[in-house]
């Protein structure tokens, strides 16, 4: 199922701006690089690269996380970046 | 070796799930079961990262399962049930395909860790009995629907039956918690849906309350930060689309338990719920009205 | 004229020169009845008299002991060389006995523990004077594993009357099947005082060595849990051991259809403990001590594995 | 060792059970490795200790004792002869130098086609790693050295 | 070797088995490499030596060529050894001068290299090669057959088969479990595709069996211990207490009507647990023998000993009431045993998904079957338990069939009477049927035209495995309804269909005892759990242990016209070997070498069949070659070797040995 899924990402065999994928891409890069995911500044990405006027929407649900403090600003990351890099391919026996 | 259990809290725990975490720290100690959260713990990649690249999806949770056994622990615990199923899942196919996990020397702590979900734990490890024996409040709040999700279950079945799992349901009854046949227990939240696709993962939790409320329960009781979270964030908008009156309130496991086994309310974050705000409130009462069995 | 013999013996203890003299007065029979040409215990021939006779010279050759060294190899060559027929006397002879233990280590072995790190030299020449060692080999060898042997007399010692009936079949009878074993073709058992003493149903649920305990002199010593291998040997030597209340160890080696003494002797004592579980099971087997020890005290060398494997 | 190595198994199999299960691993075409050879015996409490000995002499690296599941055996009793047997031997193989792992008695049944199979390919890759019975041809020619 | 009739000339056989073999052994080479092995004079390879023409090949070369031992590379000697050794006979040379070779089961088919498997093949024809030169001629031994036959189960498979043996003139002893005999058939009401009514066939044939002079019916009894072998079977059979003596009980069933219990309580098994029944019963009106039971658990008598026993009073002076009844045991002695155990079905619960137990309306198809039946609990009422007529039944194939969660295997007869059932209920309420389907598997006579009827009787037919059945209403017109959750894979997306009435077409498996069962007359079982039969094609309802035979599902599910067919065929094995009057033993027993034997006594501890004795007059050994059953386990515990056995002797074996490694 993923191999499938994989492939239509990478070959963006889907409507354009579809949120889904651009999701899957952003929370690839942030996780990539930072090592953790952070909600909030996950979903901005995602709807300001997809549609940006789906925030509108959001809004409300924002305004009850914020309200219930639920809502982390801050941008997560750990200490040892390097370590997430996966082996080089070489190096699989 | 370490008697603690290694914690793996993922993301969501530390952001819209941080209830989740206060309550499930306040039930293990209750239950005087240590914890020790893992050193520079990573994403666990859920499903999101999977979808672009297998390989290094698996390197990450990889890279956690041996910071689990660097630090000597014989279990490893992830709340979250993506989380709890990525590192299960990295666990089963490295094993499988050993390939996989050349190069990061993965394999080892691989075999030396048990990947566990706090469920299944308190179920285990603790046991009814123990539970029935610590029961400190009497449950005065409603009936409720026990809701486990799939990633949880499915396909590993390890911390309860993977179709028909009624763990939470046996342990919140020997708490005196009442609870709901519930037939949607294992259906789908709809997960990141709400945020990509939203009208089709707001409907998904439209069905799962309407069925709950449909077989009287009056809240839902949840194993997991995103599953909480659909059912939770948008019951207002679905009150006005569906014109159905649903405010149930949305709670951890984790809450119910810590709650009757006394500990202190307010370290059960039961303030940032946002729907069925005025039932939780009777429900859990401050403490000098407390009625001790 | 009186028929030739000679008496040669290699890796052994001297036990069968012995069992030779235990004739008693019947030795003189035997003195008088052959013409002795080479008997180094008892009698001062050299080697060069022997290389000095025809082939074939001598009628018979009594070889005892096992071939350990290069110079028992040329003997055993030389005295098959010069001899009619060669008797393979006593369990050393015939099956490598108890010097063939030493097949559970290496010339090697040996040496480093007996002379510590320094192994005498083969060759020393002291003012013109050359001394040789013959090689030790790494494996004790039974006589018939180096020459053709004629016929084989069993026991350590070869019992009297299995020597003097050897002697009678020898000069008097008609001589039996080339390669035979001269003594009957059945277990000692048969011959045991003690054999009415066995149950039917033995099963034993644990093992003793002799020093543990005391043994009753008048039931099977086997069904007091001391492993006793007279079902499994063959038969001639009077159950002598039996008489000093002693279990049998098998000197006198299997019966003619038995091809690895110890396998077989392993295979029916363990055949009769209790025990279906292997917990069980080796605690009873913890008893036996030193299998290779029990089951190939005298037989190691002519066994299917010979020796320890070789690294 | 060599990599080219092919460890030889000679596999004693009961008649009613394990060689029942070789039948049937053969009829549902499952795979293994050709590298152990059958005798077949009535019941594994035929097989003598002799047998085993022998195999080990003629060059065998490894010896399979196929019988009925305890409780199984088709001659009732027959199974836990051949069981009492190989604990012993296994002591004597080892004094011998022998490793454990190239004498195993497994219970088969009639309905373990398969455990046929695992059985065979475990042992065969348990054994390219020890290596041949006899380790080198230094070895193999001292026994001749005189004879 | 010295050899009576000069030296050793054997011939080598290789059968290509078509390509079973051919394609993956090199035949020709094979063949070539066997001919120039010592003492071999010919070698053949052939398409098909198990043939005539290929056993022709044998009987010429023998004479021609004058051959003393023969060796064919074919297949398992468990199919053809009895084959080629008769072929050795007709050919006038002693049938145990012949070793065989399997090179199918053990080469072609397991291996892929075609290089490897040949290898091998060479490997194993020299062992054998070597190993006949040692062959010794031999004589079988005969035992006479008891000619009175046990059969285990008295369901349809039963039943027949003891009524053929008694028609026949056998005495036949039928062991039966349960309180009567009928089995599983006795609880149909129509059977596929015929639709003729379950008990009219069958009743008349319990009662044949009841009246039968021939037949000794035992209900509410199970064999305990079986001893003895082919022809002379010794059986106990322990015989359950039903507190009512069957020789003066005249089956009037008015201690029944008697019961102080005025209306029943206790759950009724036979119908499935859907009706009560009293303390005494009887399971069903026609039941075999027309006998009541009384039940112990529930018979306050029993419990409290303060009951007013009106039954006892009701029976009056027949006095056939004896609540002091004990069990007690039968032995008996039989020539052949004929095992009919059947199946039980899968349990629904397993398979929460569907909800049985869960939700009352989802029932078992044995329960429909009870329901819909004239003599059933609602006489033949379609009703749910709420008394409601069910407007819409799904019915739910492959429950605990064709699954890797709980059953792999297809139960064969769930689709058959799953369109019954849809037909019959239909008949008996008007309601919507639906079939949830994986495939549709209708392979028999007039199965695929009664599955065309279903379909013109507008019964629907889903193709999809149920994902499950459940309560959650999507919407009011789900509401109080039972949901059945399904991709219809025809149609290409999931579907909800909404009934009243959930039916689950449970699979068919092994007893829960099969096990026990299969100890008892050392037989073995196949990986499913079932019986094992000697050979699925060619010996059916022979098992591996000679004189016990198998009929009906124990041996697989099956449907009732094979059953009664599979219990014929097992009565009929059964007749020949008793009109034989005796069967020829395998030669392969022990002897002692009493000139050999020194009397240790080791072996007589060895054998389980006390086979060997000891003589004390001459102090030796001796083994009885009519109870020997020829395992040798004493041969290899004789310390001085004084024990051989047939075809197994040492100098055979080592030889084998040897053969198999001297290329190593």
């Amino acid at each position: 199922m993923y191999s499938l899924k994989r492939e239509a990402v990478r070959t963006h065999l889907y409507p354009a701006r579809l949120p889904i994928p651009v999701l899957a891409e952003e929370f690839y890069k942030m996780v990539r690089q930072r090592g953790r995911s952070s909600e909030f500044w996950l979903v901005l990405r995602m709807a300001l690269r997809s549609n940006p006027l789906m925030l509108l929407g959001m809004i409300r649900t924002g305004w009850d996380l914020i309200r219930t403090r639920r809502l982390n600003l801050r941008r997560e990351r750990i200490r040892d970046t390097a370590s997430l890099l996966p082996p080089a391919p070489t190096e699989v026996a | 070796m370490s008697s603690a259990y290694g914690y793996f809290p993922g993301c969501s725990l530390k952001g819209t799930g941080i209830a989740y975490e206060e309550s499930l720290l306040a039930l293990f100690h209750l239950l005087d079961l240590p914890l020790a959260e893992l050193d520079d713990w990573n994403c666990c990649g859920a499903t999101s990262y999977m979808s672009i690249d297998e390989r290094s999806a698996f390197s990450l949770s990889a890279r956690n399962l041996t910071l689990a056994q660097k630090a000597g622990h014989r279990d490893l615990m992830a709340p979250c049930s993506a989380c709890y199923l990525a590192l299960r899942k990295t666990q089963d196919y490295l094993q499988r395909y050993p390939k996989l996990a050349a190069g990061n020397g993965a394999l080892a702590a691989i075999r030396a860790v048990r990947v566990r979900h706090p469920l299944e734990i308190i179920y285990s490890d603790v046991g009814l009995d123990r539970i029935r024996k610590k029961v400190a409040r009497q449950w005065h709040g409603g009936r409720v629907a026990c809701y486990y999700g799939c990633q949880m279950v499915r396909p590993y079945g390890e911390v309860d039956c993977d179709t028909d799992p009624t763990r939470m349901d046996e342990l919140l009854r020997a708490a005196g918690v009442s609870t709901v046949e519930y037939p949607l227990k294992t259906k789908c939240c709809g997960g990141s849906l709400t945020g990509t696709t939203h009208e089709v993962g707001v409907r998904l939790n439209y069905i799962l309350l309407k069925e709950a409320a449909r077989k009287g329960a009056e809240a839902i009781v949840t194993v997991c930060p995103l599953c909480q979270y659909n059912l939770d964030a948008y019951q207002a908008e679905i009150r006005r689309s569906s014109k159905d009156p649903v405010d149930l309130p949305i709670l951890y496991f984790t809450q119910i338990l810590a709650w009757v086994l006394g500990a202190e309310i307010e370290s059960l974050g039961l303030t940032r719920a946002i729907a069925g705000r005025k039932r939780i409130a009777q429900w859990f009462k401050p403490a000098e009205r407390e009625a001790y069995v | 004229m009186k028929p030739v013999v000679a008496f040669y013996w290699c890796a052994s203890c001297g036990g069968c020169e012995e069992a030779v003299l235990d004739l008693a007065e019947g030795v003189l029979n035997v003195a008088d009845a052959v013409d002795i040409v080479f008997w180094p215990v008892a009698l001062d021939f050299k080697e060069k008299d022997i290389e000095a006779m025809d082939d074939g010279a001598i009628a018979v050759s009594f070889v005892n002991g096992a071939v350990r060294t290069s110079h028992q190899l040329q003997m055993a060559r030389l005295m098959r060389r010069k001899s009619k027929l060669v008797v393979a006397f006593g369990a050393c002879a015939q099956l490598g006995g108890i010097p063939g233990l030493a097949n559970l280590a290496t010339a090697g072995d040996i040496l480093r523990e007996v002379y510590g790190g320094t192994a005498p030299e083969l060759q020393f020449t002291d003012n013109g004077h050359t001394l040789t060692l013959p090689k030790l080999f790494d494996s004790v060898f039974p006589l018939d594993r180096v020459i053709p042997v004629d016929y084989y007399v069993p026991g350590c010692p070869p019992s009297p009357k299995i020597v003097s009936d050897m002697f009678d079949t020898l000069w008097n009878g008609q001589l039996p099947e080339p390669g035979s074993v001269l003594a009957p073709d059945h277990a000692m058992c048969d011959e045991c005082p003690r054999r009415d003493s066995r149950p039917q149903e033995l099963k034993l649920d644990r093992f003793h060595r002799v020093q543990e305990r005391v043994i009753d002199p008048d039931r099977c010593i086997l069904a007091q849990g001391i492993p006793c291998l007279g079902p499994a040997t063959r038969a001639g030597c009077g159950s002598r051991c039996i008489a000093g209340n002693m279990p049998c160890t098998g000197c006198f080696g299997p019966t003619s259809r038995m091809r690895d003494y110890g396998g077989k002797a392993l295979c029916s004592l363990a055949s009769v403990v209790e025990g279906n579980e292997v917990a069980e099971i080796d605690r009873i087997f913890e008893g036996l001590v030193d299998p290779v020890g029990t089951f190939y005290r005298y037989s190691l060398p002519s066994s299917f594995l010979e020796r320890k494997r070789l690294e | 060792m060599p990599e080219e190595f092919e460890p030889r198994i000679v596999a004693f199999f009961c008649n009613w059970c394990t060689y029942l299960a070789a039948d049937l691993a053969g009829t549902s075409r499952i795979k293994y490795y050709p590298n152990a050879e059958v005798v077949r015996v009535m019941c594994s409490g035929r097989v003598d200790v002799q047998f085993v000995l022998k195999a080990f002499a003629k060059g065998a690296d490894g010896v399979l004792i196929g019988g009925c599941h305890p409780g199984d055996c088709h001659y009732q009793e027959g199974n836990y002869k051949a069981l009492r047997r190989y604990r012993l031997l296994r002591r004597l193989l080892r004094q011998m130098g022998i490793e454990d792992e190239r004498l195993r008695l497994e219970w088969i049944s009639a309905a373990e086609g398969d455990r046929v199979r695992a059985v065979i390919n475990e042992m065969v890759e348990t054994l390219r790693k020890l290596g041949p019975l006899v380790k080198s041809d230094a070895a193999r020619a001292h026994l001749l050295e005189v004879a | 070797m010295s050899e009576p009739f000069g030296p050793v000339r054997i011939g080598v056989y290789i059968c290509h088995c078509g390509t079973n073999i051919a394609a993956t052994v090199d035949v020709k080479a094979l063949a070539e490499y066997a001919d120039l092995l010592p003492n071999v004079v010919l070698s053949r390879d052939y398409k098909y030596m198990c043939s005539d023409p290929g056993q022709d090949l044998i009987r010429q070369d023998i004479r021609d060529r004058q051959l003393n031992r023969v060796v064919v590379a074919s297949c398992s000697p468990h199919l053809h050894e009895h084959t080629f050794r008769t072929a050795l006979k007709v050919g006038g040379l002693n049938p145990f001068y012949f070793h065989m070779v399997n090179i199918r089961e053990q080469a072609s088919w397991v291996h892929e290299s075609r290089a490897q498997a040949t290898r091998k093949a060479k490997d194993l024809v020299r062992a054998a090669v070597q190993r006949v030169a040692f062959h010794q001629p031999l004589e079988r031994g005969r035992v006479a057959i008891q000619p009175d036959v046990l059969i285990v189960g008295g369901g349809i498979a039963g039943i027949h088969a003891a009524l053929t043996l008694a028609n026949a003139g056998k005495h036949v002893f039928l062991v039966e479990r349960e309180a009567t005999i009928g089995g599983h058939m006795a609880k149909f009401d129509k059977t596929f595709p015929t639709l003729d009514c379950a008990a009219c066939i069958l009743t008349p044939k319990m009662s044949a069996v009841r009246s039968h002079p021939n037949i000794t019916l035992w209900t509410y009894s199970e064999v305990t211990k079986v001893d003895g072998y082919v022809g002379n079977y010794k059986a106990t059979v322990l015989r359950h207490p039903r507190f009512i003596d069957e020789s003066l009980c005249s089956g009037c069933l008015e201690c029944i009507e008697a019961c102080v219990y005025k209306q029943a309580k206790v759950n009724d098994d036979f119908n499935m647990g859907l009706s009560k029944r009293r303390p005494i019963y009887i399971p069903f009106p026609q039941a075999v023998p027309q006998v009541p039971v009384v039940d112990p658990e529930t018979c306050i008598q029993f419990k409290s000993g303060k009951c007013k026993t009106t039954c006892i009073a009701a029976c009056g002076d027949r006095h056939a009431i004896n609540l002091h009844m004990e069990a007690k045991e039968e032995q008996i002695e039989v020539g052949t045993v004929i095992l009919a155990t059947g199946f039980q079905t899968f349990d629904a619960r397993r398979a929460p998904y569907y909800g049985y137990g869960k939700y009352p309306n989802v029932y078992t198809a044995l329960e429909v079957e009870r329901l819909v039946n004239a003599s059933g609990p609602t006489a033949g009422e379609v009703v749910l338990r709420d008394g409601r007529r069910p407007k819409a039944v799904g019915i739910v194939h492959c429950v605990g069939s064709r699954d890797e969660n709980t059953n792999r295997w297809c139960s064969r007869v769930c689709c058959m009477y799953s369109l019954k059932l849809a037909h019959l209920v239909k008949e008996h309420t008007g309601a919507e049927i639906f079939n949830f389907y994986i495939d549709m598997r209708t392979p028999g006579k007039g199965f695929e035209e009664f599955y065309q009827k279903l379909l013109s009787e507008r019964v629907h037919f889903i193709r999809g495995r149920v994902a499950e059945v459940t309560d959650w209403a999507l919407d009011s017109s789900e509401e109080g309804n039972l949901v059945i959750r399904v991709e219809d894979t025809l149609a290409g997306f999931v579907r909800r269909i909404p009934v009243d009435m959930v039916v689950l077409a449970t699979g068919l498996e092994p007893h829960a005892d099969a096990p026990e069962v299969r100890r008892l007359f050392n037989i073995s079982c196949a990986s499913e759990g079932f019986f094992l039969e000697r050979h699925p094609k060619l010996a059916p309802v022979n098992t591996f242990t000679d004189g016990i035979f198998l009929a009906g599902c124990c041996q697989g599910p099956k449907d009732i016209p094979d059953t009664v067919a599979q219990a014929g065929a097992a009565a009929a094995e059964a007749l020949a070997l008793i009109d034989a009057g005796y069967v020829e033993t395998e030669p392969n027993t022990a002897h002692v070498d009493e000139e050999r034997c020194c009397g240790c006594k080791t072996c007589i501890s060895m054998c389980p069949y006390h086979a060997v004795a000891f003589v004390d007059e001459i102090h030796k050994s001796r083994v009885n070659e009519v109870l020997c059953k020829g395992c040798g386990t004493c041969v290899a515990a004789c310390p001085s070797g004084a024990i051989r056995q047939n075809l197994f002797e040492d100098d055979q074996i080592f030889a084998e040995i040897e053969g198999v490694l001297s290329n190593a």
